[in-house]
């Protein structure tokens, strides 16, 4: 059962990702897709995580850990870029 | 596997998938780019930890035990509400638009 | 699923070299990161497409190719100090030149 | 050589230690050893970046706080879900400048934090001067009730966790 | 070992007027004396066995597989060319030891003559024909030199360059075709042949050989229609006209003919080819000759002219046809060496050579205007001189021949044609010069003899003119025997050099020759009138012209093909990249292959349709590069999907990682890059490259469709074995990396380390202009360190630091490692760059990165280094496992130290590329014009 | 146990290391510890290349067997080359560290991990790592290309980096597809499976060996991918223009090793694949470098030109295939890398004395100090490396022409080549002239004349002299090159058939 259950998860996360995108597309403005793409990050987060456990498998997680710990940082450089032009001033 | 843990666990996962796919439709659907940023606050929070409790679940009544997924949520919490300062700060410096009806003024910086 | 994988390379490569041959510094360098990305999984997928096999030992019976997967490795660090080197050449270009033009002219 | 210079962030080393475990995935004699090791040796690499650290005085209210926290990003999930899957229409956002009492720039942050992890409000800006947040709301009827539902909640047991001394 | 030293003599003493040079001009032109003086006694000291008749050849082996030999032959002809090169050396140094002004640095000038020597004995004394083209070239090197001597002069420049191109070209002909004849052959060695003729000329390839040699000889010998170098080459120095242009180097051409004559003559193309060109340049010479004003454009077109009477000879198909060109070869070289001397000194004494302002001379030298009157004689064929006896040899052998079959009178007459012109010319040369009213204007005057010893080798020169005019067969009559027998590689024919022959048809074509050239000298103006109205073809300026339209042809045609263009070369690149690969796969029995396709599921399709759908947006919105940025960092998060999506984990690590570090990167650079793209291409260009990106677009995914589609068997079941036991690691990914491939991890960091130092050098000094207001066209905000980030910053260090020892320390067993561990430490602490700033983080944190980058690859280094110490290779690894108290056991690996290398290399490559970047805009701001 | 085979590697990466590690001060110590470094290449060569005649030095670093771990290879073509390097380089550095060293930061590093990157590509037998190394090469190339910055360099940079980038990865495409199709990375290995490959399989290693060869084209420079090399080369500083003469030389050897080793005469369909391709390729090369040598307005480009014409010279030869037209080509290689590299130098020496409004225009200028020795320095060279007697380029062109037989190929070679010789002729002549002879009064000079950087030429052109003079020897070694490049069969027993070194430890 759980094997189907995760395979729901998956799907829903992938149309998540589907609407991440488009509103990347969309934009109208930066901030906007700046904020679809963190999201995305975090749809990938869920996503490697059903992933770890659809296949069994710990070795996942690093992965997931690593873009919380780093995710991040994308968005951050490009926001202080619209702030401020010059991210290490 | 115990059923019980397994229902746990499944419930916990549709929770989580559901709050991520509901963040995204939020991000998706809301008109201004203020509003947006409330959407993915669902999958960061609820989202992706059900998510990670689910699997902390499941991977315990496998035999092994262990909590490190917490760490991701851990990192998320305190990541999260930092991107979403400085977007809406960017935000805020090139002006985007917002709905009219949003009371009070992002303060000129 | 392999048909799939081959497409996307194929897109992904086809994205990166019409952004390699514009005229603009930074569109290219874009463009090669995109190529490195095609090349990066098209090594990457020389060891076959394996699902749940990581290469790290234990019980299982099978494992993917990990011979690949440490070229990539090689590869995708090498990439990054590549593309690291680009983009200061690209400024350096716009200070010397005056100019983000690949070819350093001023109008185009 | 003071004990500060050795040990200049108990709390962070205290902190290390747990998420060294939790990275390990278990604990065990090694893990604790190399989790204190590190506790130590890390803070000391990077005090230096760390100048003003935060000064716990009631652990216990900081968890009770946690927990609060915990439950609050629960319930308000389900509220903001629903105001997302409804007409958007409605809704009424709002920005709204929050008066800060908190000074440590810690705290502030800790606040800040929260406000955004709890589905509905997200901190925008802190103030040049440190003195206001901005706070943005998903749908605000009363702006009052929001600046008192968070003092009330939350930067009060911060309050008394961070900067208990100074009030 | 005498002929080679007779060679290498000259060659050996070349810098001796070098060094002589300051002790005084007379202790120099002795000190270049030394090597011809010597070369001669050697050379003397072989006369009795060349006399003879035998042939002396010394060799030793050089470079075998090549035929190529050291070695050296004397025979009668290359006996006569030596004595000729040496003599006229010796009396040409000691000529222009007077010749030469003070200004004139003369060390250089007879070193170059000596060089000059050096190789034109060579050409001569070679046995071996590769050998022999050692030294042909050279002489057109070494003249180039000497013609270009008074490099100050536009003229001698041009001269001289124009001899080089002319005759070094001939002498590539030259080359090829002495090649071929080696190969037709079977050896470059003379005796082998001249003794294969036969062979030689049935062989295919005989045309071709003889067609290259003849182009070799024709433009060293200046003939028809190569001959205009030599005039231009006129502006060198006079004593190197009179020793190149009347002695040596013109002659080496004809001594090439001379030399291969046995081997190459005999057909009829040889007959044809060599007459014809001969007889033109006979002709064009001496008309052009009588038209010259200039005292040495006389004698350069009358040698042109007795060249190709040389050549004529050996064209006609008599054997004593050539008998006579050997002995009009050792009679030009003596007069007209004097009259080249006898020029100099008119040039010397009166400061130019036009002879329209060069007249009645024999007033103030009568000495000199004697010996040249004499020599011109000579020239002319006048009786009791040595010119006669050839020439009506020549007039003879003109007679004998039936080449032409009905059209074979066409040759005595051209012969008397030329006889003719050549009594004018020499008339003129004598008439105009020294009696013909006063000079005109002399730069110098009044002129007067010239010292003693400059007259002294004319003397001995018009002396020789004589003395064999007068007593043939006392005086040349035994070499001209040896060296024509070796020219014919066989008995002699009958032949007699007495002066007189009886009243026969020879005799008369020489007096009608004297007496109608007499005529035309007097009816000379009406002549030099009618000239003058011919379209002047300046040859030097032509052929500047011609090479200056090749240049610029080239030129224009490399701007062209090379266009300064990237796009064009990139274009070159993706269609030879795609032809040729195309062409290959085009071949493919199938696309796909054996093994059959696994099944996909939504997710990953989903994820795929995104990840080409980011890719897309990416190109499809260059123009807004932030925008394409953004879609690039989500092809990035696929690219990282992707892999964790097909087991490996690894690679999932290292892409987020880097990506990470790449938008940081990238957001860096584009501060300073203009925001957007300028359209530039036209539609009919964006769908030319649209075209080109499909076509390798789909040349990838036809590759690894096919790949992916067809078995293969690997070497990665050795990795997999032996991961555990012989790497002492369970992560095989990482095993291969610090372990089986360590060494190409070495190299790996070796370039990131690389990559630091080149962009520290790239950004230092680099100025570059802030743009002052953001991408709204609003200032910037002046919320330089956002307060959140700031704390986040600060909390998120440690935690950061953590995590990256975790990943450490996990490597080798689990996914993670070195790289992606100094990828996590250096975004953390770039993070305190971008909350904090440059100053703030750099105050606290004051490593030169530098350091940490050398100090990585020197660990990694040092711990492969390590397994010498017990005896093995390079990095071989070594592992174990401790039990320690509490702790339990744990695993210490070489290959940890190996990564730690890698750690802190990746840690300070990455912090030394964006910490200079960053610093870029504090340090390097210079505002907008 | 001898581990002189990866010396020529680990020497120059811990040079560099070092030099990083050294920080900003000393710099005469960097000057110093960079030419020793170089230095030290020279003995090192010349004793693999005494070793090369005992067989194949195979070193398996990290002890591991090929075709698992990656193997050095010493052949006889590898340590020729390895001595060629070390010449060169020698004569680079000491030109550099009169001043040029200094126009940028890092020089010395750099120039050590570009010594490495070479002397990798030349040992390894393993075509990924030959990757690796290619890339160190490349990078250290960018920033030396770049060294000293200004805009002709970041111009003609940018080009070079760009191109270079994409050839990289259309290199692991290659060597992904080869590895995806036979199994394997090791050269040897690849040889003996690719001649068992199957018909199904063989043209997909024949499209990853001709996209391999695009990439090696582009390193060695062959139409129609040179164009990016004259104006870069032009535009680098003297040493560093002059190092890189072997640089387009390692597109060649890897031309040279895959080609012959892997896709060499074992290896069934595909056995000579590229040649067909390279003969016209090379031929086109040779007559573009002409043409480019002829318009050329520097002396700078026209040496650059002359190193396009060698390209195609001895590609030319190379795809001949012949055992004697290996030998020639082999022979012309190393005499056109000392030659071109002594030409960079002697237009830098001629550069500075001119002063920076003439550097080496060919335009009247100002004139030389000593115009007897420059003149001199630059006749030598460009009879060298025209191809006149007595010089190594003589001896060079005769063999390659004779090697070329009596047929097709030499009705095509003999006329281009000699064509070329004559070409080059009038633009060598005329670069003379305007540099030595026409010079204008009027105009000031640059800085005197500086000994040491004229040395630095002169090494490098006693290497012409000395290769006439000592050509039997050396025939006698490209001989047995030649015959080991042929003979790939026995190439790959021998690297398959290395032992691992046995001992206590480890693993």
């Amino acid at each position: 059962m759980l094997q189907n259950v995760i395979i729901i998860c998956l799907g829903m996360i992938s149309v998540a990702m589907v609407l991440n995108l488009l509103r990347l597309f969309k934009g109208p403005d930066l901030p906007d897709r700046v904020l679809a793409l963190d999201t995305l990050y975090i749809n990938a987060i869920a996503l490697i995580v059903l992933m770890g456990m659809l296949l069994r498998s710990s070795l996942y997680f690093e992965a997931a850990l690593l873009i919380a710990v780093m995710g991040f940082v994308g968005t951050v450089a490009v926001a202080k870029y619209l702030l401020h032009g010059d991210i290490i001033e | 596997m115990e059923s019980a843990i397994e229902w746990l666990v499944a419930a916990l996962l549709l929770l989580g998938s559901l709050f991520a796919l509901i963040g995204s439709f939020g991000l998706y659907k809301l008109p201004d780019f203020y509003m947006r940023l409330h959407g993915p606050t669902k999958a960061t929070t609820l989202g992706v930890g059900s998510l990670v409790l689910a699997s902390v679940l499941y991977f315990s009544a496998e035999g092994e035990v262990g909590l490190h997924e917490l760490l991701i949520t851990l990192f998320l919490f305190m990541t999260a509400p930092t991107s979403a300062s400085m977007l809406a700060k960017a935000a805020m410096q090139v002006h985007v638009q917002r709905v009219e009806r949003t009371k009070g003024q992002p303060w000129e910086q | 699923m392999e048909l799939l994988y081959a497409l996307t390379l194929g897109v992904l490569t086809m994205s990166g070299v019409y952004l390699l041959l514009r005229a603009r510094t930074f569109p290219v360098v874009v463009g090669l990161t995109l190529i490195s990305y095609a090349v990066n999984l098209f090594l990457f997928a020389m060891g076959r497409l394996h699902t749940g096999k990581p290469a790290v030992l234990a019980e299982a019976a099978e494992y993917a190719d990990p011979l690949p997967q440490a070229l990539v490795l090689t590869a995708i660090v090498i990439g990054f100090a590549m593309t690291a080197f680009a983009l200061v050449l690209a400024l350096r270009g716009q200070g010397e030149l005056e100019s983000d033009h690949v070819d350093g002219r001023r109008k185009s | 050589m003071t004990v500060k210079s050795w040990f200049p962030h108990p709390w962070l080393s205290l902190l290390l230690l747990v998420v060294w475990q939790l990275l390990m995935n278990g604990v065990s004699a090694g893990s604790l050893i190399m989790g204190a090791v590190l506790g130590l040796l890390i803070p000391i690499l990077t005090h230096l970046f760390w100048p003003d650290p935060p000064r716990v005085h009631r652990p216990l209210v900081f968890m009770g706080f946690g927990f609060r926290v915990l439950s609050d990003i629960l319930m308000a999930n389900f509220e903001v879900a629903k105001l997302i899957l409804g007409p958007s229409r409605r809704l009424q956002p709002a920005f709204v400048v929050y008066p800060l009492d908190l000074r440590h720039e810690f705290s502030i942050s800790l606040l800040a934090t929260t406000v955004s992890l709890t589905p509905g409000t997200v901190s925008a800006d802190v103030s040049q001067d440190h003195r206001s947040l901005l706070i943005h709301g998903l749908d605000v009827p009363d702006e009052r009730e929001l600046i008192n539902t968070i003092k009330q909640r939350y930067e009060k047991p911060l309050m008394e966790v961070f900067e208990c001394s100074r009030t | 070992m005498t002929l080679a030293l007779i060679v290498l003599l000259p060659l050996i003493c070349v810098f001796l007027p070098l060094l002589a040079d300051r002790k005084g001009r007379s202790l120099c032109a002795l000190a270049t004396m030394l090597a011809p003086v010597l070369g001669l006694v050697l050379l003397w000291s072989q006369a009795p066995t060349v006399f003879d008749g035998g042939v002396v050849v010394q060799s030793w082996s050089w470079i075998e597989r090549l035929g190529l030999n050291i070695s050296f032959r004397l025979d009668g002809l290359s006996f006569l060319f030596a004595l000729l090169i040496l003599g006229i050396g010796i009396l040409v140094i000691i000529y222009a030891r007077y010749y030469l002004s003070k200004n004139d640095p003369m060390g250089r000038f007879f070193s170059f003559l000596l060089l000059f020597m050096a190789a034109m004995l060579g050409v001569v004394l070679s046995e071996n024909l590769l050998l022999m083209m050692f030294f042909w070239e050279l002489t057109s090197l070494s003249s180039f030199l000497l013609i270009g001597y008074w490099s100050h002069s536009s003229d001698a420049r041009k001269g001289a360059r124009m001899a080089l191109v002319i005759t070094g070209g001939g002498g590539l002909a030259l080359l090829a075709g002495v090649l071929l004849l080696g190969q037709v052959v079977g050896s470059y060695e003379l005796s082998v042949v001249l003794a294969s003729g036969d062979g030689i000329r049935e062989h295919a390839l005989y045309p071709v050989i003889l067609v290259l040699v003849l182009l070799g000889v024709f433009t060293k010998s200046a003939q028809f229609p190569f001959h205009f170098w030599l005039p231009h080459a006129m502006a060198a120095p006079t004593p190197v006209s009179a020793y190149l242009h009347s002695a040596t180097m013109v002659k080496a051409g004809v001594f090439l003919l001379a030399r291969l004559y046995p081997a190459l003559s005999d057909t009829d193309l040889w007959f044809f080819l060599v007459s014809v060109t001969g007889m033109a340049t006979l002709l064009l010479g001496a008309c052009t000759a009588l038209f010259q004003h200039d005292l040495k454009g006389l004698l350069a077109y009358s040698t042109i002219s007795h060249l190709g009477l040389i050549t004529l000879l050996f064209g006609l198909d008599t054997q004593l046809a050539a008998v006579a060109a050997v002995f009009h070869i050792i009679n030009h070289a003596t007069f007209k060496a004097s009259l080249f001397m006898a020029a100099g000194i008119i040039d010397h004494e009166t400061g130019t050579r036009d002879m329209r302002r060069i007249n009645g001379l024999w007033k103030y030298m009568p000495h000199t205007a004697t010996l040249a009157m004499v020599a011109a004689s000579a020239m002319a064929g006048v009786p009791l001189l040595n010119g006669f006896l050839s020439k009506e040899m020549f007039f003879t052998e003109t007679l004998q021949q039936h080449q032409f079959g009905n059209y074979s009178w066409i040759v005595p007459l051209v012969a008397v044609l030329a006889g003719l012109f050549s009594v004018a010319y020499s008339l003129r040369f004598i008439h105009d010069v020294f009696f013909n009213g006063k000079p005109v204007n002399l730069p110098k005057f009044p002129p007067h003899e010239p010292s003693r010893y400059m007259k002294i080798p004319v003397e001995i020169l018009v002396g020789l003119c004589l003395l064999v005019g007068l007593l043939p067969g006392f005086t040349v009559a035994a070499l001209l025997a040896v060296a024509a027998s070796a020219t014919l590689g066989g008995d002699l024919p009958e032949y007699s050099l007495a002066i007189w022959h009886g009243f026969n048809l020879p005799l008369a074509m020489s007096f009608v020759a004297l007496m109608l050239g007499v005529m035309i000298y007097f009816g000379r103006r009406q002549l030099l009138g009618w000239y003058v109205h011919l379209p002047q073809l300046d040859a030097k300026n032509t052929f500047e012209r011609f090479i200056q339209r090749l240049v610029n042809l080239a030129a224009g045609f490399i701007l062209r093909i090379e266009a300064v263009s990237l796009q064009r070369y990139l274009l070159w690149m993706l269609l030879s990249a795609l032809l040729v690969s195309g062409y290959w796969l085009l071949q493919l029995p199938s696309l796909r292959g054996t093994v059959p396709m696994t099944q996909v599921d939504g997710a990953t399709l989903t994820c795929a349709l995104l990840l080409m759908a980011a890719a897309a947006a990416t190109a499809i919105w260059h123009r807004r590069r932030l925008v394409s940025l953004v879609m690039l960092s989500v092809v990035g998060l696929f690219v990282a999907l992707a892999f964790a999506r097909f087991s490996a984990p690894d690679l999932a690590l290292t892409q987020l990682s880097v990506e990470s570090v790449t938008i940081i990167l990238m957001m860096l650079a584009l501060f300073f890059l203009p925001r957007t793209t300028p359209v530039e291409s036209s539609t009919w260009g964006r769908g030319r490259d649209l075209l080109i990106a499909g076509l390798t677009g789909a040349l990838v995914t036809v590759l690894c469709l096919a790949v992916l589609t067809r078995p293969y068997d690997s070497i990665a079941g050795f990795f997999l074995a032996n991961s555990l036991t012989g790497g002492g690691g369970t992560n095989v990914v990482n095993v291969i990396l610090v372990d089986f491939r360590g060494f190409d991890t070495m190299g790996e960091i070796t370039v990131l380390a690389i990559a630091g130092a080149a962009i520290y050098a790239l950004i230092k000094g680099l100025r570059l202009s802030r743009p002052v207001t953001d991408t709204a066209e609003r200032v910037w905000a002046q919320d330089t360190h956002p307060f959140m980030l700031v704390n986040l910053s600060r909390l998120i260090l440690p935690l950061a630091l953590m995590v990256s020892m975790y990943i450490f320390l996990r490597g080798h067993n689990l996914p993670g490692g070195g790289f992606i561990a100094g990828l996590i430490t250096a975004v953390a602490l770039i993070l305190q760059y971008i909350a904090s700033g440059n100053a703030w983080t750099r105050a606290r944190w004051g490593i030169d990165y530098h350091h940490l980058a050398g100090a990585g690859v020197v660990i990694a280094g040092l711990t492969g280094v390590g397994s010498w110490l017990f005896g093995y290779p390079f990095l071989t690894s070594a592992f174990d496992h401790f039990a320690i108290p509490l702790v339990g056991e744990i695993e210490l690996a070489t290959a940890m130290l190996f990564d730690l290398g890698v750690y802190l290399t990746v840690v300070g490559a990455t912090l030394l590329i964006l910490s200079n970047l960053g610093k870029l805009s504090i340090t390097a701001v210079r505002e907008p014009q | 146990m001898g581990h002189l085979p990866i010396l020529p590697i680990l020497l120059p990466m811990f040079t560099g290391a070092l030099l990083l590690l050294s920080g900003r001060r000393g710099e005469g110590f960097k000057r110093l510890l960079c030419l020793l470094a170089t230095l030290l290449q020279i003995p090192l060569a010349l004793m693999l290349m005494g070793q090369a005649g005992d067989g194949l030095q195979v070193y398996a670093a990290g002890n591991w067997m090929p075709p698992f771990g990656i193997v050095l290879v010493v052949d006889h073509l590898s340590a020729l080359l390895l001595m060629v390097t070390a010449i060169l380089a020698t004569a680079a550095v000491i030109y550099a560290i009169r001043g040029d060293d200094h126009l940028g930061p890092n020089f010395h590093a750099l120039f050590q991990f570009q010594l490495m990157g070479i002397n990798g590509a030349f040992l390894t037998g393993d075509l990924f790592n030959l990757f690796v190394f290619f890339e160190i090469l490349l990078i250290a190339s960018y920033a030396l290309l770049l060294h000293g910055n200004g805009s002709a360099r970041v111009r003609s940079g940018i080009h070079y980096v760009l191109l270079n980038l994409f050839g990289s990865a259309l290199f692991l495409i290659a060597v992904g597809t080869l590895y995806g199709v036979v199994g394997t990375l090791n050269m040897a290995d690849l040889s003996q499976r690719i001649a068992q490959l199957s018909a199904e399989d063989a043209p997909l290693v024949g499209a990853a060996a001709m996209l391999l060869l695009v990439v090696f084209g582009l390193k060695a420079a062959v139409f129609p991918l040179y164009f990016w090399l004259p104006r870069a080369y032009a535009a680098a500083t003297p040493p560093v223009a002059a190092l890189f003469a072997i640089m387009t030389k390692v597109g060649i050897y890897s031309i040279l090793r895959v080609y012959t080793q892997i896709f060499g005469e074992t290896a069934g369909p595909l056995a000579y694949l590229a040649e067909s391709w390279l003969w016209p390729v090379a031929l086109l090369t040779l007559v573009l470098g002409t043409i480019g040598a002829l318009a050329a307005g520097t002396l700078n480009g026209l040496v650059a030109y002359l190193l396009v014409v060698s390209v195609g010279t001895l590609l030319a030869g190379l795809s001949l295939g012949s055992h004697e037209a290996l030998v020639g080509s082999l022979y012309y290689l190393v005499h056109s890398t000392w030659i071109c590299g002594a030409l960079f130098l002697l237009a830098g020496v001629i550069s500075r004395c001119r002063g920076p409004r003439f550097v080496s225009r060919l335009v009247p200028g100002p004139a030389l100090p000593k115009p007897m020795l420059l003149g001199g320095l630059f006749f030598v060279a460009a009879i060298s490396v025209i191809g006149l007697p007595p010089l190594s380029g003589f001896l060079g062109k005769l063999l390659l022409l004779r090697s070329a037989g009596t047929g097709m190929e030499a009705a095509w070679l003999y006329p281009l080549l000699l064509g070329s010789g004559l070409i080059v002729i009038i633009a060598g002549s005329r670069a003379g002239s305007s540099l030595f002879w026409r010079t204008d009064p009027a105009a000031s000079g640059g800085e005197p004349l500086d000994g040491i950087r004229v040395v630095s030429v002169i090494l490098l052109l006693l290497c012409s002299p000395l290769l006439v003079v000592f050509a039997d020897p050396m025939l006698d070694y490209l001989d047995a090159t030649a015959r080991q490049l042929l003979d790939p069969a026995s190439y790959a027993q021998q690297v398959l058939n290395s032992q691992p070194t046995a001992g206590g430890g480890g693993h």
